[in-house]
């Protein structure tokens, strides 16, 4: 019964939180969004050079090979600082979904390339005015694509794409794109948290089928986006408690009628249910986030997208109280692009919204059969008595 | 108690709708709609509705003011916010408009009145400084007689719209030695192409440039532009605080979001079926449409007081409730919009629907009712004081 | 356009809130509760006096021919001093269910009796563990009653009975009953207002059909089930405005830490939010009564059970939140039975449960085909136009 | 990190659920589940369980102590919790125990310790006073020495069960001329068969009398009842803030509630079908749900942080949410009741089901949660002051 981070994953949180930190001193984020590439290129190398691309990819696979807890703990390390490298879902969410779906030769193949940093493959699910989880509108017939992505994060710097399509006999698949293949028309722009983001329109675009077509894609595609979910929480937690932190600096040195903001009970009284909240969702992040682990251990009780759901949902509307009270307890300051804390309220804003966003997320929890049965946060402790 | 209006005012309303609807081109509010109206839709706007008469109905009659009860003056703010027409520019037609008639002299009635009605001057508001928000009476710009003129120092933000700006209304500190800070204010109308001023735009996070910051350096101000008396700017700049309270709780714009947000569920997918069938959207929507009649309703109560020449208390809650209410839509909107409210700023337009491109910068655009213009902080300090004695 | 009392109604306020307020001193809810009566005699008989009982009735059955502003009005009164006087549930209610289903005879016979006070009807419909929207399992056999009904209020006073009750044919009818017929057993408890309640069971009581077999009964019941709904919103307006005034006084007159509570913004700050709750709640309030005004006046378009279920829903919201939060500003003194604003919480939690409460009301306003029906609070400039 | 309990650690807990259902009578934990425990079950139930060694584990080993890991205390405080057993007064076990076992003379350890443990003195809490609640330290009653005795003077109030008390441990002012008045107070053992004393129930609204008030005149106290040195009572009294921490969010008593209400909302009927089918409270049953996994995994936490010696800034939270979680699910409850809420004390059984019948009653009593044992605006300071160093 432990939900500590371990030495060595200390230690990692502490080296991603320091790497990170020296290219995001303030200002970081709208500097790093706003630049061609659209991150930070010296911290991308660096992460690159400390192995965090490999991170959750198997050491088969020339990756690191390490679980959940190394995942959540890099990407709360990357939250603090309101990074914006794509190292989920440019690397972990590819590499997840391959591994889930990839034939063989794909797997060694696409994999020790991803561990090795450098390359990114951006996931093409979004499409516009379409449910996240209904079948794609994108056709794949034969070998081509056909149809609207978007959106498409960080589509501008990927050397592949991961498209989900339906063949022609309905099937829906995930299917490998070249970035320079022919028949790709892309839309840049960004998203509301300032991150590049596209509209990718592929016609008559080839591509491979990632795994065969006897694949469970429903359910590898499902198991991905919860590892995805459970990932970003870490982030949402990362970005919660250093927007809390800025707030709370904030009330200690604004002044207004001639004394500090902090004299005031009502904001102070704000801030405090605002500390309660992030950190009754870090213990939930932090409790899927052993879920996720114990299911890699071969826990057979599981429910692995159950808890990614319940973290999500609970995470997501953590995230968007805390993005609305930071900006709020900073006022129109919080309002600025120049401000730090805006940016972190926008990322928590956007972050409501990936991977099929928290209402879809919601609807899935609600109709759950699992839904009624008591809560146990312990796998082997779930038997509540009752009198 | 009644619940129509009487055919007097139906009749006042259709007029009303016949220019708003018949006059103000479609596309101008359709992107006032969208938040995306730019400086000429507004001067376009602002001029159509002067020229029927309708841009500053609640100035002195002599000076374009139409004398309604307060039943009509009702009326047209609720009628501008549902037919999403720019309203015309509140900095002149609610604020410096309505102090030059109450305060400034003659030639300066003559100078500007006309000419801020019809929106040929665009006045921006020089109130707010870095030090000076909630603490508006903290402010620090001085303006300190010399000779003919004043002369301006310091700093101005959170003008919105400030990069259309012709002139400037400013609050600025004329007698340091007050014994009060409220005291030794003055109301200063200030040209801004005088030399020795900077302008500089605030971006917001939401992607939008319509904040600005101004920086003044020995700026001179003839001192005929002084309006009232010296020292008494912080009595002007009270008066507007209860001036305007028709549509300060815009419920004609909740009303017309929730329309066009209750249109599009009936088309917007989700896994199970169409939005509008989504349980939690629905119970989202029952919320909004009962406090936006609750909204309407004390909206009423406040219109009828004013029918009998009272101040109604209950007044100082609209702003609070209704900004929230609006805030709360805005962000129905964005879940709606879903990750489509995920990719804007494009070059080229794109497939999504573009109500839902612009659904999450505009939820964030929108955090921003709770803290321009009063914070909901503020708010609260004076309900709890002048309305419970707390 | 108005939801102003006029001045009689200004004036029919001011009588009742003296005449109730006399009766009603501190402590005067737990002392009417807890006599014999279960609410104050002389209060009773002023408002008897007052022609209060036969308001709502028409002038041709000996009452005031009153309409629902003046209900609103007297009930907000009464709600001001959290007054136990059963004029709602044993005299209002019950005339509105006679004159929407007796016949000619019956209502010629029981309106008249009952305007002229000093008698109470009391309306059994709730059973235990039953939804209140489904038929009733008591059965009536012939002219006989069988089963039980639970909770009915003031049961241990009643002269009479209005009882539902399935038919061999199972249409569902509304029984006359006399208190005293035979087969009746009463058990005698509380509510947890402390108003009088009793669970009432018939074993083959005798009773007569109010009005004929093709009646609509359940449209009858709905109108007036809709106006009592409404109506209890002008109780809970009073009781939730008195509940803000004595905890308004209460921060400004206790002291802990040596200075007034007032001097704690936070509790200053949920103060003034409680007063924008409390002040939303009664336009609602005003405006369904005004409502149901324009539908008595025969206007078309009048939703009368919406807006019965939306003016329900939304004051029964802020009745809870009130309840809550008066009593959390009092502290513990806030829990006890000697004090007032205890029994004004109280009162207003059982207002929520009351009529089929406030979630199954909520259902069927979500279940509305109207509801996403843009909201306009005049009847006739409902036509948003959208741009 | 590890999601389950080592096989010691469920050993450990079967063991305990061998006492607690095996040992506790079951209609006693009924009785407690439903809130309707009586002054004999908890005499009982505390008596069954030191008899097993269970009533007091986290006093000191030669005084019943079990010197159990902070895994294994949290283990037996959810197991209480999620088998409504009553859990051992708390005034002797929580309190007044580890007071006399830390502070208090060898005489007073014999006397006391093995009788507060066995519940054959029923320990009551003279703390709180009319004036001093929030602000315990400005409580008034005074014990002025006068020769082997103390003279208490003044009033407590606020006594849980204070109606079966054999003795009280007295907070009282012993030197009014300190500077501080934190200083110059005392913790006093008083027999409350002594004379002087006038003990009146408070009825609380929902109908129960659990609380009471003492009034005290020239009631002669023992000195060798004194506990610790004279004018160090605050010391003694803070010893026991940082004390108590597991359980305190009473995280097994939300998933026994939840347990109970989801199994009744498969039975409970809507207009619509079942209640655990109605959308409005699967959605408050998915909030519920994942505030107690985040309580839970919360205390995890604090667990852990004990386990390596060091305190949890989290612990101060989870009074607070812990409180407003399980005032959640009586309010669901209530709901789920509806109406068969609003019959209650009557003299015969009536037909509507028992845990339906005492919701709304429980509802108002667990409006206490977050008023007693410290606000919840007590603890959002403490939280801005000790963590945020607001």
């Amino acid at each position: 019964m432990n939900l500590e981070f371990n030495e060595d994953q200390k230690l990692l949180f502490e080296t991603v939180d320091t790497a990170v930190g020296r290219g995001y001193p303030a200002g970081g984020r709208a500097a790093a969004t706003s630049s061609e590439l659209g991150w930070n290129d010296q911290v991308w190398s660096t992460l690159g050079e400390l192995g965090l691309a490999g991170l959750p990819i198997s050491a088969d696979h020339d990756g690191a090979g390490a679980g959940p807890v190394e995942v959540y703990a890099t990407l709360e390390a990357m939250g603090k600082h309101a990074a914006a490298e794509p190292l989920l879902d440019g690397v972990f969410l590819p590499s997840w979904i391959i591994a889930e779906l990839g034939t063989d030769d794909q797997v060694k193949e696409l994999l020790p390339v991803l561990a090795g940093g450098g390359t990114t493959i951006a996931v093409a699910h979004s499409e516009p005015g379409r449910p996240w989880g209904v079948a794609p509108t994108v056709s794949a017939a034969g070998s081509a694509l056909t149809g609207v992505k978007s959106p498409v994060r960080n589509a501008d710097q990927a050397d592949k794409f991961l498209v989900t399509a339906v063949d022609e006999n309905g099937r829906t698949g995930v299917y490998l794109v070249e970035a320079t293949a022919e028949g790709i028309t892309r839309v840049d722009g960004r998203a509301a948290d300032w991150g590049h983001t596209s509209q990718v329109e592929f016609a008559g675009t080839p591509a491979v089928l990632l795994g065969t077509a006897d694949s469970d894609v429903a359910a590898g595609l499902r198991r991905a986006f919860s590892r995805a979910r459970v990932a970003v929480t870490g982030e949402a937690i990362g970005l919660m408690e250093t927007g809390l932190a800025m707030t709370v600096e904030y009330l200690k040195t604004r002044k207004q009628f001639g004394v500090p903001l902090a004299a005031f009970q009502a904001l102070v009284h704000r801030a405090a249910d605002l500390y309660a909240k992030v950190e009754l969702a870090r213990s939930l992040a932090l409790w899927a986030t052993a879920t996720v682990e114990a299911y890699d251990n071969g826990a057979s009780t599981v429910d692995l997208d159950g808890a990614a759901d319940d973290a999500f949902v609970f995470v997501c509307d953590a995230a968007t109280a805390t993005a609305e009270e930071i900006v709020q307890l900073h006022g129109g300051i919080g309002m600025t692009y120049e401000s730090e804390v805006a940016h972190h309220a926008a990322r928590l804003i956007a972050i409501t919204e990936s991977y099929g966003g928290v209402s879809a997320a919601r609807r899935r929890a609600l109709a759950s059969d699992a839904l009624l049965t008591p809560p146990s946060a312990l796998l082997n402790n779930a038997d509540a008595v009752t009198a | 108690m009644d619940l129509e209006l009487s055919q007097e005012d139906l009749a006042f309303r259709d007029e009303l709708r016949e220019v708003f609807l018949g006059a103000i081109p479609e596309e101008i509010r359709k992107r006032s709609a969208l938040g995306q109206i730019t400086r000429d839709d507004i001067v376009t706007s602002q001029r159509i509705l002067n020229e029927h008469g309708l841009a500053v109905p609640h100035w002195p009659v002599e000076w374009g003011g139409r004398d309604w009860t307060p039943t009509q003056s009702h009326i047209y703010a609720s009628e501008l916010q549902r037919n999403a027409v720019p309203q015309p520019l509140a900095f002149n037609a609610s604020m410096v408009g309505p102090i030059i008639a109450e305060f400034g002299s003659e030639e300066q009635k003559k100078k500007f009145l006309p000419a801020t009605a019809n929106l040929d001057i665009w006045w921006s508001q020089g109130f707010s400084e870095p030090e000076a928000g909630s603490d508006l009476a903290g402010l620090r710009t001085t303006a300190k007689r010399d000779g003919d003129h004043y002369v301006l120092n310091g700093q101005k933000t959170w003008t919105t719209l400030g990069q259309y700006g012709d002139w400037m209304f400013v609050l600025a500190r004329t007698n340091p030695d007050a014994p009060r800070k409220q005291q030794g204010l003055s109301f200063l109308l200030l040209d801004l192409n005088t030399p020795g001023i900077e302008r500089r735009p605030i971006k917001l996070v939401d992607g939008s440039a319509e904040v600005n910051e101004f920086f003044f350096d020995n700026v001179l101000i003839p001192a005929e532009n002084l309006v009232g008396e010296e020292n008494k700017g912080w009595t002007y700049a009270k008066f507007l605080l209860g001036n305007e309270r028709n549509g300060i709780a815009q419920v004609g714009t909740g009303q017309r979001i929730f329309a066009d947000l209750a249109a599009a569920a009936a088309d917007l997918p989700t896994e199970d079926g169409p939005l509008a069938d989504d349980h939690e959207f629905r119970a989202a929507m029952h919320t909004a449409k009962t406090t936006l009649l609750a909204l309407e309703a004390t909206q009423m109560r406040v219109t009828a007081a004013s029918e009998n020449g009272q101040p109604s208390p209950v007044s100082s809650l609209l702003k609070m409730e209704g900004t929230q209410a609006l805030q709360a839509l805005t962000k129905l909107r964005m879940r709606a919009a879903g990750s489509d409210g995920m990719l804007l700023d494009t070059e080229s337009p794109v497939q999504a629907d573009e109500a839902a491109v612009v659904a999450a910068a505009q939820y964030l655009n929108q955090r921003k009712l709770s803290i321009f213009g009063g914070s909901n902080e503020i708010q609260r300090g004076v309900i709890a004081k002048t309305i419970l004695g707390l």
